[in-house]
């Protein structure tokens, strides 16, 4: 027993597979590593640790059918920030935008992390490059995005005047209303010569 | 006797006791501080240090140790330090100060006006010497222990383990919508604008009956010249507007009339405004 | 026994000690770990690799009686200079202990970067402030202290028993702080011309 005791600190401690002959230079000559060895290996038979014979090293090792619980998957839900969900509408009103329009729009500097945030949830996706100096990625949103949010089409979202009659918009000034539908309308028409965006 | 070179010795004693108390073990620090080397040429720290040495050298239990013997070895042990010209650090002297004056009012006569006693001192710096002791003793049997790395060991070559969360971002429909309106309220370009107005001025109604009245030869009624209103759908707008026309077109007129254009006529009272051009026929007519 | 494998497996397989609820983020919800830690510390019982608790976390280590075969002389823990030895003892035995505390209890200064190696080495971490004046920062021993010792917990620290029961543990008294201050005091006045290490 206190043969196997020995080989098998030895073992667990040890930073690399070791060989017979190395175990002996720890425990000692009298002890018959070998024979302790294959006790060893039949002890942990079925366990969740395994004693494993590479060549001519043994080392333990995690039991291979348990290797999933060590790189293990979790899912967390996690709510969306004010900041991801305001992005997330100008890509889905505006798209396709550049980080510097979204920003331009919200009149605020977007997180580094947060756009790829929303391509990790699949929401959005890069729809190439704009012709522009410094050829900014454009974002567009996704097909998952309509799933998601149970539109068909981006056309599905609701216009400025809708928005004001479900009361979303803060009520400004009547005229300014009319004045941002009229500019939408401008850009949904320009849309498909991108270049309009850049006007917003 | 207890010279400099004895203390050296044992505190050299000390060190075997747990294999880590030499001086080759001394912190990076205090060698570097010229202050400290001071004081470790020695391998003391502090005064206390040196009493808690001395005591211990009585070989009785801490609380049993004889006070005054402990200072004097201890002035003693300053002595041998000058003597050897060995720079000491103030503390040491006030120290010896200090020693020097419990000493005094241990052996002199008791005088109860002295608070706190000499007695009272002495037991404080005896409690001092066993507080130190003891956490000297605990960090040795702490020392001592099996420690992981050097006598116990964790597994050598882990596999390691990691929870690879995939996160997943909620967010509905409404919250959505509703940063987006909440955008566009924000980031609107604040513009008074002042609202069109529906007047029809003086000088248009002026140019537009002048036009018109050259066509109209017969007796017309002044709604006639009232300009078409379409300019909205709104119904508010439009009976403004008119409103507007009608009074524009009547001081038109009248001014038109005055500078012998036209001519009004109005058979009475709320009876319809008829207007004429003035022709050679009937310039004699004027009402 | 397939529980018992999972949790063996997880422990066996991380790089640090684990408490029982990150084991059960591996291993799943339906596991009784703490059932499961219980049964595979009788099981280790006795042999070369122990399963053992410290603070609320637990791992495998060799046997601490097979030390004479594995024991390796590292630098690391030889360098700890009897100051520090001292001052991890303090805060240890009289944790949570401000730095005024641990210098009055040494009657020395503590050098400057002494708490920082200790911390460094992630014996000592600092909990909070003292609500006294100053609010000086106070530390304590963390869970890698207790690992590294071997303790179950700050009660199985060597003899805190007697010295809990001695009262040389109990906060400094006041009259015996008064007289320190005095001395210190005179101390201080004389540092000019002396010597720097009384500077506080």
């Amino acid at each position: 027993m206190e043969h196997l005791r020995a080989v098998e600190a030895t073992l667990f401690a040890s930073e690399e597979p070791l060989r017979s002959k190395d175990i002996t230079q720890y425990v000692g000559d009298e002890i018959d590593v070998d024979a302790a060895l294959k006790t060893l290996e039949d002890h942990y038979q079925g366990r969740g640790i395994e004693l494993v014979r590479r060549g001519d090293r043994w080392h333990f090792q995690t039991a291979a059918d348990l290797a999933y619980l060590l790189r293990r998957e979790s899912d967390e839900l996690r709510k969306l920030s004010r900041a991801a969900i305001e992005t997330l509408a100008i890509i889905a009103y505006h798209g396709p935008v550049s980080r510097a329009e979204i920003e331009s729009i919200r009149a605020v500097q977007i997180s580094k992390g947060m756009l790829d945030v929303l391509m990790q949830a699949e929401w959005i996706k890069s729809a190439g490059r704009r012709e522009v100096p410094g050829r900014p990625l454009v974002y567009v949103i996704t097909n998952e995005f309509l799933t998601h949010f149970g539109l068909s089409s981006r056309k599905d979202l609701p216009g400025i005047r809708d928005l004001k009659a479900t009361g979303l918009l803060d009520p400004i000034d009547m005229v300014m209303d009319e004045m941002f539908a009229e500019a939408n309308d401008a850009e949904e028409n320009d849309s498909e010569s991108e270049s309009a965006v850049d006007d917003v | 006797m207890i010279g400099t070179d004895n203390n050296h010795n044992d505190n050299d004693d000390i060190g075997d006791e747990t294999g880590l108390l030499n001086s080759d073990d001394v912190w990076q620090e205090d060698i570097s501080n010229p202050d400290a080397l001071t004081l470790n040429i020695d391998g003391w720290e502090g005064p206390l240090d040196v009493l808690l040495v001395l005591a211990r050298n009585q070989k009785v239990d801490l609380r049993q140790i004889s006070i005054l013997e402990l200072v004097r070895q201890y002035l003693k042990f300053i002595d041998d330090a000058r003597s050897l010209k060995l720079e000491l650090a103030a503390d040491y002297l006030v120290m010896a100060a200090w020693l020097t004056y419990l000493k005094s009012g241990l052996l002199l006569p008791k005088d109860p006006e002295i608070d706190p006693s000499p007695e009272e001192l002495a037991l404080r710096l005896q409690l001092r010497l066993e507080r130190l002791n003891a956490m000297r003793e605990a960090g040795a049997r702490l020392m001592a222990r099996d420690r992981i790395g050097r006598d116990i060991f964790m597994r050598g070559t882990p596999e390691g383990l990691r929870i690879e969360k995939s996160r997943k971002y909620h967010c509905n429909y409404f919250e959505l919508i509703q940063a987006y309106g909440q955008v566009s309220a924000r980031t609107l370009p604040v513009i008074h604008m002042v609202k069109k107005r529906a007047v029809m001025t003086l000088e248009d109604a002026l140019s537009r009956v002048s036009k018109m009245i050259g066509y109209n030869i017969g007796w017309s009624n002044i709604e006639v010249f009232l300009p078409t209103i379409i300019d909205s759908d709104d119904d508010d707008y439009n009976v403004m507007l008119r409103r507007s026309a009608l009074a524009s077109t009547f001081m038109a007129s009248l001014e038109l009339a005055r500078n012998g254009v036209l001519e009004l006529e109005q058979k009475d009272s709320f009876e319809p405004l008829m207007i004429r051009a003035v022709t050679s026929n009937n310039e004699n007519q004027v009402s």
